[in-house]
């Protein structure tokens, strides 16, 4: 298991390749990885997150322990940033392994519905017409209840 | 007790932390919110909806019903929108 | 969109970097990569995929095109290869993007289905025990079931 | 008329691929199947659970009631274990 919450650069790529190397022989990988978005009608100039960071590693710690026992997981990364980003920049990457794909999807998806909602992240937004802190949304809370 | 304040609970505050001496009769979690929103007017508006306000003792997710004893840092702040 | 069946070794990694720097803006992307298994109590030696790469690229596209209008995917890639691999060798991968995370979980997912029951290809393992054909398996064909 | 031979299909028949000329009377895949069974005992082994043989007419999956008209190959082969 690896947890990490942290204000350094992402490279998803880099990270993947090193998760897979050490998960290889499980067969099934399934990640995730959420960037900075920015669409033409709903245009963002920069996301700055703010985060409590210790209770951020111990919530993820227990989102992924979680996870692991409830699929089996071979292996468990969440990678999750805060400070200033840009759009197409990678706020956060999960991964999950398994002998099987739906087990690794599932906790995939596990991981993000609860730390949408339960890791201390909070999203400011700076558009064209200024700085705004992202609302909580009750999706959210919707997908995070499927799991119990 | 420490007491750390995150996103627009923090910008109402205007304040990321202090440390302040508690009333022996603030027991709970709720009764520390109760107390902070009656020091002032920005205080009495940040923690208007209290229902929304999460809270954590020493960094551990907790109720608002949790007992105080003991614990070193209280962090209340909004709902959480990582991920 | 981009489909391919290779020979050639894959770099998950550099395959995952490559897409988001071209997807970064939708927001989400989700990944899977399929290895060779190897686990201490079903051990295989190599694998070797056969294929039938003019019908495999006319599936994987057909299937790539239905997941991208079902689920509004900003892209969607599919890197299928064939030939010998040794156990922890990566196998596939199929990247999905989308303004949201549930549509490129969903598209990732609705990908693997499809290509494993779909596409040309023939799966044979070395074991200890000798060398066998793998069996198609039911539980594929009721994965794939569920999209319809 | 080409036709392609994949994964154990291939193996028990010895064979790739193979050039046929066909009688008039082979118009659909099941016909040409039927023709390649009756050939030698190999062949009649090798298609004998025809309903698991998959069909694909110029790179493109049919089913067997397709008419063979106007195509150049025809893959015959077991069921897929990609991914």
């Amino acid at each position: 298991m690896d947890i990490r919450v942290t204000q350094a650069p992402l490279d998803p790529g880099a990270e993947a390749n090193a998760f897979i190397a050490r998960a290889a022989h499980a067969g099934a990988v399934a990640t995730f990885t959420g960037l900075v978005r920015s669409m033409p009608n709903d245009s963002i100039l920069s996301l700055t997150l703010e985060c409590y960071p210790e209770l951020a590693i111990n919530q993820l710690t227990a989102i992924a322990a979680a996870a692991q026992s409830r699929f089996a997981l071979a292996d468990v990364t969440i990678i999750h940033r805060y400070g200033r980003m840009l759009p197409g920049e990678p706020i956060v990457q999960v991964m999950a392994s398994a002998p099987h794909r739906q087990a690794a999807f599932d906790a995939a998806q596990l991981l993000m519905d609860h730390l949408k909602t339960d890791a201390p992240f909070w999203k400011q937004e700076t558009t064209p017409a200024g700085t705004h802190w992202v609302e909580a949304k009750s999706a959210d809370d919707d997908a995070r209840a499927r799991w119990q | 007790m420490k007491i750390l304040y995150f996103a627009w609970l923090r910008e109402r505050l205007n304040r990321g932390e202090e440390e302040v001496d508690l009333p022996a009769d603030i027991l709970t979690i709720a009764d520390l919110i109760s107390w902070l929103a009656d020091r002032d007017e920005a205080a009495a508006l940040a923690f208007e909806k209290r229902a929304l306000i999460k809270t954590a003792l020493d960094a551990r997710l907790v109720s608002h019903d949790t007992p105080l004893a003991g614990a070193k840092v209280v962090a209340l702040f909004p709902p959480m929108t990582g991920g």
